[in-house]
C-alpha cells in the first residue's frame, strides 16, 4: 500500500544508520570530533552560547571576559573524551581551531591583566589584529547562524505540505518512446561496478592558514644569528641553519642576514673564488632586531605561511 | 469511534483531508484505509468521496482532474478531456536513452536487490528520487512486496529488464569481481562503506 | 497566436486545463512551458495559476490541496493543516530533519555559493566533510562543474533545495544579518585568514 513515491526525507532515513542520528549534531565527524558536538558545533558555537548567557551584546563583549569559561569548557570536554575511554588529545587535535580561539581568547586577556603601557608596542597591534579578527569571524559565524535558523523553520514548515509526485497513468505512460537499452550485460555490470566501487573519501581539507608558521619572524632570527656569532665567531651559512628544524626558518635567517648586511650589522668574506661565504658580525654590534622586523612588515603575510 | 473526529475540527473537514491525502498517494487508496487515518466510519468516507469525485465532474466547472474509484481504491486522475494537452506535455524532451544517472542506479538495483532508495542514495552520493521513478515508469525495476528496515519501500527489477538485457534470470548477470580489481568481497566491503 | 486557442473550446477552458497537466507532473512546470502547451500567452498562464491558487486557499472551504510557485515552476502540493493526516498515510514517519551541523552548513553553501569546504569550515570552525556529504546524498546541494581555486571542489545549491524550502529563487532568501561587513570584505577576510 505504501505509495511508489515517497517524500524525500523519508527515503534518506535508510541511509542515515541508526549510529548518526541526524538530530544531534554528532554526524558532524566520524572521530573524536562527535563530543565536542554534543552541544556544540565548534568553538564558535561555544563563544557565542558563553556571550549570550552573560547577556552581553556580541558587539560590544569583551572576548577577554568569556575566556575562563571557554578554557574551561575546553578542559571539560578533553576530561569527558578521557573518561569515555577516548584518547583526550585527539579531541584536541581533531578540534585546532578550538585553540586557535582559546589562544586568541588567553592573549586578549592576558593584555588585559597587563599594566597599562604604551600602546605603539608591536605585539599590542598583532593582539589588536588577532581580536578584530576573532570578532569578524565571530559575526559572520552568528550571521550564518542566524541563516541557519531560518533555513531551519523553513525546512520544517516546508515539510508539513508535500508534492505530488506520483507515477505517471498507464495511458500517459504508454505513450513515452521506446526505450532504446541495447547494452551488453558485460558493459552494464561495468556500470555497476564503477558504481558500487567506493568512492575515495574527498580529501580532508585542512586549513593552514591559522598555522602561524610557528612564529618565525625576521627579528627572532637575526638575534639568533646575532647570538651564534657572538659565541662561535665567523661562521658559514650552513652552519648557521644546522639548527633549523624548518625550511621556513632557514628562509627566514637567509632574509634575516640580507637585512643585517644592509644594516651594516654583518660582513660577508670568501676565502677564495666559489669558496664559502664567511659570516661574521661587524666589530661592536647593536643593532636592532625589531627595526630589521619593521622592514619587513610591508612584504609580509606570505613569508610566515609554510 | 466518536462523532466528532480531530478532522472536523479544521477548515475544510473530511473532505479536504481526503483531497490532501489522495493528492500525494501514488497507489490507489481504500476508503477502509482512509476511515483508518481520519478516524471515521468507513460510511463516511464512502460518502465524502462520491460527493467529491460528483462536485469535480460538475457541469459548470468539470475540474482537469477526477477522482476515480478503481479496484484497489480511489485515486486522483487527470481528466480524460484534456489528454491532448496532457500527452504533449508527457512526451516533451522525453528521450528513449536512459539517462548516465539513471543506468547506474539501475546497476545498483539489478546487483544489490531489493534496496532502499536511501541505500542507493548513499551509494551513489547524490538523491536519486526522480531516476527511481523513471525507472518505475519504464517498467525496468518495481517495488519489493515487502518492506525494508522502517518500512522503507525495496525495488527490485523485472522481467522486462532481464529481456532487455538478453538474460534468463538474475543469476545470468556477469560477477562484478574482474571490473573490481583488490575488492575480494564486494558484499562486505559495501555494508561497511555504506551501511552508515 | 489565435484569440480562441483549442483548450477555450473545452469545458472548463484554461483552468481545467492546468489542472489536468499540473496532476500528472512530478516537478514544478514554468508558467511559459504551459503557455507553449496550451497555445496561449504566459500572461494568460501566469493570471490562471494564480486564481486557481487563490481559489483552492478560499476561507469558506479551503481545498485539501494547494497550488504553489517553488523554483521555477508551479506544482501541486497537500495543504499543511492536513500533515498529520497526510504524514500517517505516506507512513514513513521518519520525515528526516536536518542537523543544526548540516543547517549552518546549508546556509553557508547557500549564501556563499559556489563554495569549497575548506572555505565553509573555515567559516563554521569546524570539519565540515561528512556534513557535506549528509547535503549531497539528500539532494539539496551538487558539485559545481568547475573547480576552484588549487582543484577543489566547489559546492551550490540545487533547484530541489529551493523546492524543498518554498522559495522561488535564491533571491527570496533573507539578507544576512546587518552587522556583517560587505560580502567583499568577508571574501578578503576568508582568504586572508584560510586558505581553500
Amino acid at each position: 500500500m505504501s505509495a511508489v513515491l515517497r517524500e524525500e526525507p523519508s527515503v534518506q532515513t535508510a541511509a542515515d544508520s541508526p549510529a548518526t542520528d541526524p538530530e544531534s549534531g554528532a554526524e558532524e565527524s566520524a572521530g573524536g570530533f562527535r563530543l565536542a558536538l554534543d552541544n556544540f558545533n565548534g568553538p564558535f558555537d561555544v563563544l557565542l552560547h558563553l556571550i549570550t548567557k552573560r547577556e552581553l551584546d556580541i558587539t560590544e563583549v569583551a572576548l577577554a571576559e568569556v575566556t575562563d569559561e571557554f578554557i574551561a569548557y575546553l578542559r571539560e570536554l578533553q576530561a569527558r573524551s578521557l573518561y569515555e575511554g577516548d584518547d583526550g588529545m585527539k579531541v584536541l587535535d581533531e578540534t585546532t581551531e578550538f585553540l586557535v580561539v582559546a589562544s586568541t581568547l588567553l592573549d586578549l586577556k592576558a593584555a588585559r591583566l597587563l599594566p597599562r603601557g604604551e600602546m605603539a608596542d608591536e605585539e599590542d597591534f598583532e593582539l589588536l589584529e588577532a581580536r578584530d579578527l576573532l570578532f569578524a569571524r565571530l559575526l559572520q559565524y552568528k550571521a550564518f547562524k542566524t541563516a541557519a535558523e531560518f533555513l531551519g523553520g523553513r525546512y520544517e514548515s516546508e515539510g508539513a505540505r508535500k508534492p505530488r509526485e506520483v507515477a505517471l497513468e498507464p495511458q500517459f505512460a504508454a505513450l513515452l518512446p521506446e526505450l532504446v537499452f541495447n547494452i551488453s550485460a558485460q558493459r552494464f555490470a561495468q556500470i555497476a561496478a564503477a558504481a558500487l566501487e567506493p568512492k575515495p573519501e574527498p580529501q580532508t581539507e585542512v586549513g593552514l592558514g591559522h598555522l602561524h608558521g610557528a612564529n618565525v619572524t625576521i627579528a627572532a632570527e637575526a638575534e639568533a644569528i646575532a647570538g651564534m656569532l657572538r659565541e662561535h665567531g665567523a661562521m658559514d651559512f650552513t652552519a648557521l641553519v644546522a639548527d633549523a628544524q624548518l625550511h621556513l626558518v632557514v628562509v627566514v635567517r637567509f632574509l634575516a642576514l640580507l637585512e643585517m648586511f644592509r644594516q651594516k650589522v654583518i660582513v660577508f668574506e670568501q676565502q677564495h673564488p666559489l669558496g664559502d661565504l664567511q659570516i661574521s658580525l661587524a666589530g661592536e654590534s647593536d643593532f636592532d632586531a625589531e627595526a630589521v622586523q619593521d622592514d619587513y612588515d610591508a612584504s609580509e603575510g606570505e613569508g610566515d605561511h609554510e | 469511534m466518536s462523532e466528532i473526529a480531530p478532522i472536523d475540527q479544521l477548515p475544510g473537514g473530511l473532505e479536504s483531508g481526503l483531497e490532501a491525502v489522495l493528492m500525494v498517494a501514488d497507489s490507489p487508496v481504500t476508503s477502509a484505509r482512509l476511515a483508518q487515518i481520519f478516524e471515521v466510519p468507513v460510511a463516511r468516507v464512502a460518502a465524502a468521496l462520491e460527493k467529491l469525485a460528483t462536485e469535480y465532474d460538475s457541469k459548470d466547472r468539470p475540474r482537469g482532474f477526477e477522482l476515480r474509484r478503481v479496484a484497489s481504491g480511489w485515486r486522483f486522475y487527470s481528466r480524460a478531456d484534456y489528454a491532448d494537452f496532457v500527452s504533449s506535455y508527457v512526451l516533451d524532451g522525453q528521450t528513449a536513452r536512459l539517462s548516465q544517472a539513471a543506468l547506474e542506479t539501475l546497476a545498483v538495483i539489478a546487483y544489490r536487490q531489493p534496496v532502499s532508495r536511501g541505500r542507493i542514495s548513499a551509494i551513489r552520493g547524490v538523491n536519486v528520487d526522480s531516476v527511481v521513478r523513471t525507472l518505475l515508469t519504464r517498467g525496468l525495476i518495481t517495488e519489493y512486496p515487502e518492506m525494508g528496515d522502517g518500512g522503507a519501500t525495496l525495488y527490485q527489477t523485472t522481467e522486462y529488464f532481464l529481456e532487455r538485457l538478453g538474460l534468463g534470470s538474475l543469476d545470468e548477470l556477469p560477477a562484478l569481481s574482474p571490473y573490481l580489481p583488490g575488492v575480494a568481497d564486494l558484499e562486505s566491503l559495501d555494508s561497511a562503506t555504506y551501511d552508515d
